[in-house]
């Protein structure tokens, strides 16, 4: 039986958005449940998506066409590949723990607050499956507006700024892809992404449509310098919102390099490069130390993203110099893979990371480093998983957070010696900021009677961190399910780029 | 020879009282300058032998139209000492962007209409030829849409008035006609039997 | 000779005139509807030297929906102006500036 | 023989008016209501009149002054529902505040016939007369509660610079007709296509109708009229001429400069840039510093206006339907936009501040979403409808090789999508300054429901509209 | 046997994750049986092997355990490799871990994390026998940082402690300087052979040697040195060699235990392990193995000589390591591997023993590490002396003691090596002896001999350590007395470690050390009459004795006497210092920087809310032509038309 299991996974959610909208406040409980009911029913089929998946196969799996806009000749088409199918699953998998940690701190329209984030999830979920533009773009920008919401709802104190700054900031930078995907569809006569990879364009076309595309990607990664957006938000988000923003929101613009930026501007992705590369290197050795020298929790935890995500960023883009220097495409699968992990893997610890602030948020209602100090001695447990995924975070093997790094230090080893050896300095940054962090908050003697007066985490809590803590170590120990799901398609997507357009 | 005279001389009265209806100091000579400006130019339609609009200008516009604005104005009762104040200020641009406005469209009919005739003299018509009888034959058969449409505007322009202008001030006296047609016998007589006194 | 375009500058002249009566005049509304009323003769004259030169009773007919018209937004207008001056006591184009920014 | 069906429409609206006048005459106040009713069954009998004498291919009638065919039908039967929403919302709001008289409707009806001898209209006679019938109509409309000093201000402001226009209109088509010999828009564009047709005296006349036709969209620099009567006239008129006008205004673009001068295309798309990008800039830039929400989508039309623009500018038969489908997008949100602010207001309360909508969540949650809709609609946020108005119109100018212009575009959208959050955070991030609950009769909040929810369902599903728009034209 | 292998590991992570999870669960005492019994399956199993590979010569395994992940043609597994190096590394490991946990039942008696105590070492032992079972770079790699992590745990384990904190958080990080080299090194081999896997790699040393990269502009440097060098400064970091040197003396912040086994018997010498590993590669770079053998030398003098100037017990046995690994790494940069094994294995055994010793002291003397005030507590706890007396004796090589074979074979290699810097190293390592003695004395005389100089309560309740203290003493004492006889002609000059290591033909020091070797008492009588240490011991001895017991006032007179000198020392050469204020200060001062004049002045205030701001102002300048006015606006609009006509004219 044919089961269109993309489309159910992305409409479950929304409809349950509505459901549970329709529910209202009221009978918030009801609400909660239903809430939590459809994201796990998502995850389910998510794992479906996996089970379902031949790692061998190329192309793309679960495809669904069905004519959607015929005076654009726009099909509502969807289908997921090695990129896009670990990171339908990171959507899914995250969504029921937000929806969980929410469950008792969202106390104002709670109805809402579950809507939005079930909304959201069928909107990202479309974003990585959709293979029309016109589509993919549509999906891209409604996620805008319940994370607008989420911020400005129930978000800190300076939610207003921060949301306004977020949804401009990227809506800035989603015009711009906007007018390129026009022009392409005037080019090739259709919105298919397929279709757009194997459009013959000029070296000055790809340049400006490659940069069109930089401005909204590099926003939404986010790339120095357009990186200020992030802070704010994270600041200011309620913690499910910080999760899902650091875990999935970001990985649209890696995901968008990998689906558009490189396959239909390979030449220009060649020829700047050295910009990538080099903005991808500023925001890991520039953004280390701004973090460093953060006192708020969530901002350092926003800012050690943005490093990270340089991470993904280096690893897609250095593989036109490993390529060169090299002649083996080793390194720069592996730059590729490292870049793919790390946003997995990213997703991973960053929500947690958040998920931990916002345990002692929901606590102590301050986010800042000095408010706390000796966490560890009222609350050991909840110690124990803050050190886990801050060293997760600082890259420790064994931890998914070493995996990405690995591989893309050492796919830019071939490319240049520098170009590692500056990316490496993560692994000091990295555990310089988090780890300093961790000792001002969790060790110490306790800091004040605040602290003193913590309860450890609970159930609930416990279930959601220990969830996470499985699963980073688990990627973490063995990758190997991740990376053989995703080599094929990215084996052919080197081979793509590697394919001059002109 | 002579209509060229009269050209000049009608064209002069009428910017003379054109300028008279922009700068006079008391809007009633602004409306009677005004009113002076549609007469020339009613001749010199006549010149152009447009004889029709020439009298409908003279019994339409001077005689309902600007009876019309003389009566709010009078109606409307101004201040006339303050009505110049920071007129000489702005007389300067104003001047400069009108001449502008002029010499650009000036030029171009004049210099700048290469194939066309607005440099010539149009003959004149023939002595039996009537100006009204042509505008009637057309007005009503050709123009009969635009004609509909003209009349839809009156009636607009009669509801509009009325709605905007028209007001029922409390504590008026007016007749009910309705009331008064409608008024029964039994409204107003009441037949009473009364019982004869007895003294 | 009188050409047509004679009639043409002189049309223009009066369109100028009207204009710039619109924004010379800064204090009497009345005078504003007057320079309406200018601009639209500068266009009749325009339409009969055109209607001449080609001959054709076009031009004087849609001078005659002119006419019409702008007796029908004379009356409105001076029932806006009536409306006014009812509700401010004033019709000075000065102190009609509560609406602005 | 004149063949009277084409215009079976306007002729059984102009009919239903004279009907409607004379049975309000006699109606008493508190049976109003009736007067009501007719008129929007008047309107539902022209819209019937229009779709059983729908055409696919152009007809003229009249002598050529009249013409009917498909695009016009559907502006206007667009129209149409954009007139039944204003009257729907207009109710409860005249009738709370002593205003439900039978000349609103009345009026109305004037104005919308107006809209559609334009739609209509092959003749530049008849194509002025249309508009001094909408034009008059909305002057007296702007201008018909009695009571306020501002409504009257800005009639008369309206009025004045309506009337400028409208002579300058009328100078430019003077100038073409002397070139030209005629006033039928088929003849027009035949002769002006002719060995020298378009010298400069027609292209100083076009100049003119250009101001003419962009004062009628309300472009910079002849947008000065729109935020002043946007937000003087009762909010009623303000949902009426923000919303069927703009049809009007297409129509008149787009028959006189689309049609009529075609040809001249290379000529008034210089102008039209300069008016299109200066409307986007003070458009957007300037709504941002607007507290009052009414002057605040004054400014955003004028921004909106910008977006229209582009189609005629690109020039296309697609650009066309561009700039038709983002007219008719247009026309359904700002009947929305002017529908929730009648929605929210009641005796004694005009809910025109940006702060009268803090809160609004708390309040309504449903009608805080629509509102959010409606707002991120006309930012041109997906999926709503307002977004492929977008899209259409800078792919036509893309296609036109016009790629700077669309990068320009998109800039201000950003800009102008400011001020568009700014409402969503006052409902949805802030307290409510007041808790008094939404008095407004259940019929207008279906309705407007629905109006809120079309944009949503035309903008996860535009292909019908959109195909709508692109055959037509 | 794969599953011996498996079970070696297995058992004590069990052990670990069984303590650190169900902690409260099982109970302190149900935590440290479940931890001992899984170390010792483990150490059972690990005898099991070294009998199996050294006796019954097995043949070496190197196996996969599991894929991890596989990238282009690069395979990136879990497995081993058992060789004769790894069975001895895992049974030292294994027998240190084990003598360690039975120490911690009583050292920590009273701790409230005793449980997470006994995970967290049970933990360490399982990483560190993934570390030396490694047969792979990845592997090595993953046990590196992992041994660091439970250290960095260890040390932080008082976590109330601000020093033990600030230890933690500095060793972690100047582990990480290492790692981060480390981690080069690996991707130099890696992207240069295609293989994370020890054999292939090794088999390729001298093709990566060819290879040249360009690290420096125009220098071609070879591939092979590029890799050794980045190697070694992760050796340096995780053997704290100069100038990584730092986080080790602070690290005594842990408890002892974790003391002697993770900073002196086994994660410190993982550096020293890993460069045996890579023999086959740093074999074929002069250039690597002299900046490997200077910085040994270097770290090997200059750590010795502030442990003269130490006070507290426990740091004074921290530099003493810290000298002691320079020693082996000076082996290894002398391509005396073995001896550097050799004298790992020995340290251990001693250098543990030691750590004991002190914590026993401490544990005694409640929690006092001061020796200034301790003193004469020979006759208090007579089985801690004697042990800490052959642990003393071991360190400064007394002749037949097991430091004395492995110190001393070690500087007959250096002499021997014609490797660049050998000659230099050779004077560190000859001076280092006395330094050695000096301080080891000193501690020895100040702790357990001369006047009694605690305070009186503490003497009150002086008392010999329990039996879980000194047990786990005696248990070291016997290898670290005995151990040398047996094991240095096999380990050194015999066939011991087989192909374990290689050592090319021109650079087989132990080789021509071995020509003169006639057996261990013979090894021993010689060092008598050629060397030079065992005098130099005997004269550092000689000299504590005077300073410290005879004449006390002495070492202060000193001190004044070269004030500059002794405040160098007492300074640690300022490297502290430097790092803290120069390093640290410059990382948070760039910080600030760049934060608030890069993200929130330039970036934030500048372009995004400057042109927010920008848009606002001009809204705000733009409204006010709309003045209200009619004539303004009616000016508008004729201005636009006299422009338009204007534009059309002018343009033709």
């Amino acid at each position: 039986m044919y089961v269109p299991l993309l489309s159910i996974s992305i409409w479950l959610p929304i409809a349950g958005a509505v459901a549970v909208l329709l529910l209202g406040s009221r009978r918030a409980e009801l609400a909660r449940w239903v809430a939590l009911g459809v994201s796990l029913m998502t995850f389910v089929v998510a794992i479906h998506l996996y089970i379902g998946f031949y790692p061998d196969h190329a192309g793309m799996h679960f495809v669904e066409r069905m004519p959607w806009i015929g005076a654009f000749n726009s099909f509502y088409e969807l289908g997921v590949d090695g990129i896009s199918m670990p990171l339908i699953l990171l959507t899914a998998f995250l969504t029921p723990i937000v929806v969980i940690a929410g469950w008792e701190v969202i106390q104002t329209r709670p109805a809402q607050y579950f809507a939005a984030f079930l909304l959201l999830e069928g909107l990202m979920i479309g974003v990585f499956c959709a293979l029309d533009a016109l589509l993919f773009y549509v999906f891209w920008e409604a996620m805008l507006v319940p994370m607008f919401i989420i911020i400005g709802v129930w978000g800190g104190e300076r939610r207003i700024y921060a949301t306004v700054k977020f949804f401009l900031y990227t809506f800035l930078g989603s015009v711009f892809m906007l007018v390129a995907l026009i022009y392409m569809y005037l080019q090739a006569g259709s919105y298919s992404i397929l279709a757009f990879h194997e459009l013959p364009l000029g070296m000055n076309e790809q340049i400006l449509i490659f940069l069109a595309f930089l401005i909204a990607f590099a926003v939404k990664v986010p790339m120095w310098p357009v990186h200020t957006w992030l802070p704010d938000a994270h600041v200011e988000a309620p913690t499910g919102g910080s999760v899902i923003l650091a875990a999935v929101l970001l990985k649209m613009g890696g995901y968008g390099f990998l689906r558009f930026s490189l396959p239909i501007t390979p030449d220009a992705s060649q020829s700047l490069a050295w910009l990538m590369i080099g903005l991808s290197l500023i925001a890991i050795v520039y953004i280390a130390f701004v973090a460093l020298v953060q006192k708020d929790m969530k901002k350092l935890i926003a800012y050690s993203s943005i490093a990270h995500m340089g991470f993904v960023t280096l690893g897609f883009f250095v593989i036109f110099a490993t390529i060169a220097n090299s002649q083996d495409e080793a390194g720069a699968m592996l730059a590729l893979q490292g870049g793919m992990v790390q946003m997995i893997s990213h997703g991973l610890i960053s929500g947690a990371l958040f998920l931990c602030v916002g345990v002692m948020y929901d606590r102590l209602h301050s986010r800042e480093i000095g408010a706390y100090g000796g966490v560890a001695n009222t609350m050991p447990k909840f110690a124990a998983f803050v050190v886990l995924f801050a060293l997760a975070n600082a890259g420790l093997p064994g931890t998914s957070g070493f995996v990405g790094e690995f591989f893309v230090i050492l796919g830019s080893f071939h490319a240049s010696f520098w170009l590692a050896f500056t990316a490496a300095t993560i692994l000091v940054f990295g555990a310089a900021y988090t780890l300093w962090m961790v000792k001002r908050v969790i060790f110490g003697e306790v800091g004040n009677d605040g602290v003193a007066a913590l309860e450890d985490v609970g159930r609930r809590e416990f279930l959601i961190l220990g969830i996470l803590a499985v699963s980073v170590l688990a990627l973490g120990v063995w990758p190997d399910p991740l990376v053989e799901a995703m080599d094929t398609t990215l084996r052919e997507l080197l081979a793509h780029v590697m394919e001059s357009k002109l | 020879m002579i209509p060229t005279i009269l050209f000049y001389a009608f064209a002069a009265i009428l910017l003379i009282a054109a300028f008279g209806v922009i700068t006079a100091r008391n809007p009633v000579h602004a409306a009677l300058f005004l009113v002076l400006a549609f007469v020339q130019s009613a001749a010199l339609w006549l010149l152009m032998e447009a004889e029709f609009l020439a009298i409908v200008l003279v019994l339409v516009y001077v005689g309902a139209v600007m009876v019309l604005l003389l009566f709010v104005v009078m109606m409307l009762d101004i201040n006339v000492e303050t009505m110049r104040e920071g007129f000489t200020r702005y007389v300067w641009i104003g001047g400069l962007v009108a001449l502008l406005v002029a010499v650009e469209i000036g030029h171009v009919v004049w210099f700048r209409s290469e194939g066309m005739q607005f440099l010539s003299t149009p003959e004149p018509f023939p002595a039996d030829y009537s100006n009204t009888r042509e505008l009637g034959s057309v007005l009503y058969t050709e123009h009969v849409y635009a004609f509909e449409i003209a009349a839809v505007i009156l009636l607009l322009a009669i509801v509009a008035a009325i709605t905007l202008t028209m007001r029922r001030r409390p504590g008026l006296k007016a007749q009910n006609v309705a009331k008064q047609v409608a008024v029964r016998r039994e409204d107003r007589v009441r037949l009473v039997k009364v019982e004869p006194t007895k003294d | 000779m009188v050409t047509v375009a004679h009639y043409l500058v002189l049309a223009a002249v009066l369109f100028s005139v009207s204009v710039a009566g619109i924004f010379i005049n800064r204090r009497n509304v009345i005078v504003l509807l007057m320079c309406i009323e200018l601009m639209l003769l500068a266009v009749n004259f325009n339409f009969i030297a055109f209607s001449r030169l080609l001959g054709d009773t076009l031009g004087q007919v849609f001078v005659f929906f002119i006419l019409t018209v702008a007796a029908a937004e004379a009356a409105i207008g001076l029932a806006i102006l009536v409306v006014l001056f009812r509700n401010t006591r004033s019709i000075n184009v000065d102190e009609m500036d509560t609406l602005k920014g | 023989m004149i063949d009277y069906y084409p215009a079976a429409a306007e002729i059984f609206l102009a009919t239903a008016i004279c009907v409607v006048l004379l049975v309000d005459v006699f109606l008493r106040d508190e049976q109003r209501m009736i007067t009501y009713w007719l008129s929007l069954a008047a309107l539902l009998g022209t819209a019937a009149c229009s779709a059983l004498f729908f055409v696919d291919e152009p007809v003229t009638t009249f002598f050529g002054s009249f013409v009917a065919d498909a695009a016009s039908g559907v502006l206007k039967l667009v129209a149409y529902v954009a007139v039944a929403l204003v009257f729907v919302y207009s109710r409860d709001y005249l009738a709370r505040r002593n205003l439900f008289k039978g000349e609103f409707f009345i009026l109305g009806l004037f104005g919308l016939l107006g809209i559609m001898v334009m739609v209509s209209a092959h003749s530049l006679l008849t194509i002025y007369l249309g508009l001094e019938l909408l034009s008059l109509s909305l002057y007296a409309l702007v201008a018909f509660n009695r009571e306020s000093a501002t409504a009257a201000e800005s009639a008369m402001k309206f009025f004045v610079l309506g009337a400028i226009a409208s002579g300058t209109l009328l100078y430019g088509i003077s100038l073409l007709y002397g070139v030209t010999g005629t006033l039928e828009i088929g003849t027009l564009a035949e002769r002006l296509s002719g060995p020298d047709g378009m010298g400069i005296p027609a292209l100083v006349g076009l100049a003119f109708i250009v101001v003419g036709v962009a004062f009628k969209f309300g472009a910079v620099p002849f947008h000065m009229w729109v935020p002043d009567v946007y937000q003087g006239a009762p909010t009623p008129v303000t949902l009426y001429i923000g919303s069927a006008p703009k049809i009007a205004a297409f129509a008149l673009a787009w028959r006189v400069l689309v049609e009529g001068l075609g040809d001249a295309h290379a000529s008034w798309q210089g102008m039209l840039i300069v008016l299109s990008i200066l409307s986007l800039a003070i458009g957007n830039i300037v709504a941002i510093a607007q507290t009052n929400l009414k002057r605040m989508l004054a400014y955003s039309t004028i921004s909106h206006v910008g977006f229209i623009l582009m189609g005629f500018i690109a020039g296309s038969d697609d650009a066309l339907s561009a700039a038709l489908f983002y007219t008719v997008s247009y026309v359904i949100m700002a009947a929305a936009a002017f529908g929730m602010i009648l929605l929210l207001s009641r005796e004694g309360f005009e809910a025109e501040q940006l702060e009268d909508f803090k809160g609004l969540n708390a309040r309504s949650p449903w009608f805080a979403f629509v509102m959010l809709m409606i707002m991120f609609s006309m930012a041109g946020v997906p999926p709503f409808i307002g977004f492929y108005a977008k899209l259409l119109v800078l792919g036509s100018l893309i296609d036109a090789g016009l790629v700077w212009f669309a990068v320009l575009g998109v800039l201000m959208a950003v800009v102008g999508a400011f001020y568009y959050l700014r409402v969503v955070w006052y409902m949805y991030f802030d307290d409510p300054l007041d808790e008094a609950p939404i008095a407004a009769p259940g019929g207008m909040r279906v309705v407007l429901s629905v109006n809120g929810l079309g944009l949503l369902v035309l903008g996860v599903f535009p292909g019908y509209l959109l195909e709508l728009c692109m055959r037509v034209l | 046997m794969e599953s011996i292998y498996l079970g070696i590991v297995i058992a004590p992570l069990a052990a670990a994750i069984v303590a650190g999870l169900f902690g409260r669960t099982i109970g302190r005492a149900g935590a440290h049986w479940v931890t001992i019994v899984g170390v010792a399956i483990s150490f059972a199993l690990s005898l099991v092997v070294l009998k199996d590979i050294v006796i019954d010569g097995a043949a070496v395994f190197n196996g996969t355990v599991y894929q991890w992940a596989v990238i282009g043609d690069i395979r990136m597994e879990i497995g081993f490799l058992v060789d004769h190096l790894t069975a001895l590394m895992i049974t030292v490991v294994n027998f240190v871990s084990l003598a360690v946990h039975v120490y911690t039942i009583g050292y920590m008696r009273d701790d409230p994390g005793y449980q997470r105590f006994f995970s967290y070492i049970s933990l360490f032992t399982f990483a560190m026998l993934m570390l030396v079972m490694s047969n792979n770079f990845l592997q090595l790699f993953f046990g590196w940082e992992a041994v660091g992590v439970v250290s960095y745990l260890l040390i932080g384990f008082w976590f109330k402690r601000p020093t033990a904190i600030f230890a933690n958080l500095k060793a972690f990080l100047v582990n990480r300087v290492g790692d981060f080299g480390f981690l080069l090194g690996i991707a130099a081999i890696v992207l240069h052979t295609g293989s994370l896997d020890y054999a292939t790699v090794f088999g390729r040393a001298e093709l990566l040697d060819a290879e040249s990269i360009e690290v420096l502009a125009g220098r071609q440097w070879s591939v092979l040195t590029v890799a050794c060098i980045c190697l070694f400064i992760g050796a340096m970091g995780k053997s704290a060699q100069v100038p990584l040197h730092v986080w080790l003396p602070d690290s005594m912040e842990g408890p002892t235990p974790i003391s002697a086994l993770i900073h002196a018997a086994t994660m410190v010498t993982a550096g020293i392990f890993m460069v045996a590993r890579m023999s086959p590669l740093f074999e074929y770079s002069e250039a690597a193995l002299s900046v490997v053998l200077i910085i040994g030398a270097t770290t090997a003098f200059l750590t010795g000589l502030l442990g003269i100037v130490q006070n507290d017990i426990k740091r004074v046995v921290a530099y003493s390591t810290l000298s002691q690994l320079g020693y082996m790494t000076v082996a290894l940069g002398a391509s005396a591997y073995a001896a550097g094994i050799f004298h790992l294995m020995t340290h251990a055994f001693f250098k543990a023993l030691l750590f004991l010793a002190a914590g026993s002291v401490i544990i005694a003397l409640h929690h006092e590490q001061d020796m200034r005030r301790m003193g004469g507590l020979r006759k208090y706890m007579p089985i801690t002396y004697w042990t800490a007396l052959i642990g003393t004796l071991a360190l400064v090589g007394f002749p037949g003691m097991s430091g004395f074979f492995s110190k001393d074979a070690l500087i007959e290699a250096v002499h021997a090596s014609t490797t660049f810097g050998a000659g230099f190293a050779y004077w560190c390592v000859l001076l280092g002896v006395f330094v050695t003695a000096l301080y080891s004395f000193r501690l020895l005389f100040l702790v357990f001999h001369g006047e009694e100089r605690l305070d009186s309560e503490a003497r009150a309740h002086l008392h010999e350590s329990p039996a879980v203290v000194w047990a786990p003493l005696v248990a070291l004492a016997v290898p670290s007395v005995f151990i040398g006889w047996f094991t240095i002609e096999p380990l050194l000059f015999g066939e011991f470690f087989a192909d374990s290591m290689l050592v090319l033909e021109e650079h087989d020091v132990l080789h021509e050390v071995g020509e003169e070797f006639e057996g261990s008492a013979a090894f021993v009588l010689h060092a008598f009459t050629a060397s030079a240490a065992i005098w130099l011991a005997l004269a550092g001895a000689i000299v504590a004795w005077v300073l410290y017991l005879l004449r006390p006032e002495l070492p202060g007179r000193i001190a004044r006497r070269f004030a500059p000198a002794h405040r160098l020392l007492v300074n640690k050469y300022y490297f502290d210092w430097f790092n803290e204020n120069v390093l640290a200060g410059a990382t948070r001062g760039l910080g600030r920087l760049l934060w608030s004049v890069g993200d929130r002045t330039v970036i934030d205030g500048a372009i995004v809310n400057g042109s927010a701001r920008g848009v606002a102002a001009l809204s705000a300048i733009v409204r006010r032509v709309q003045s209200g006015y009619l004539y303004h606006y009616a000016f508008a609009m004729v201005i636009g038309l006299a422009a338009l006509i204007g534009w059309l004219i002018l343009r033709g």
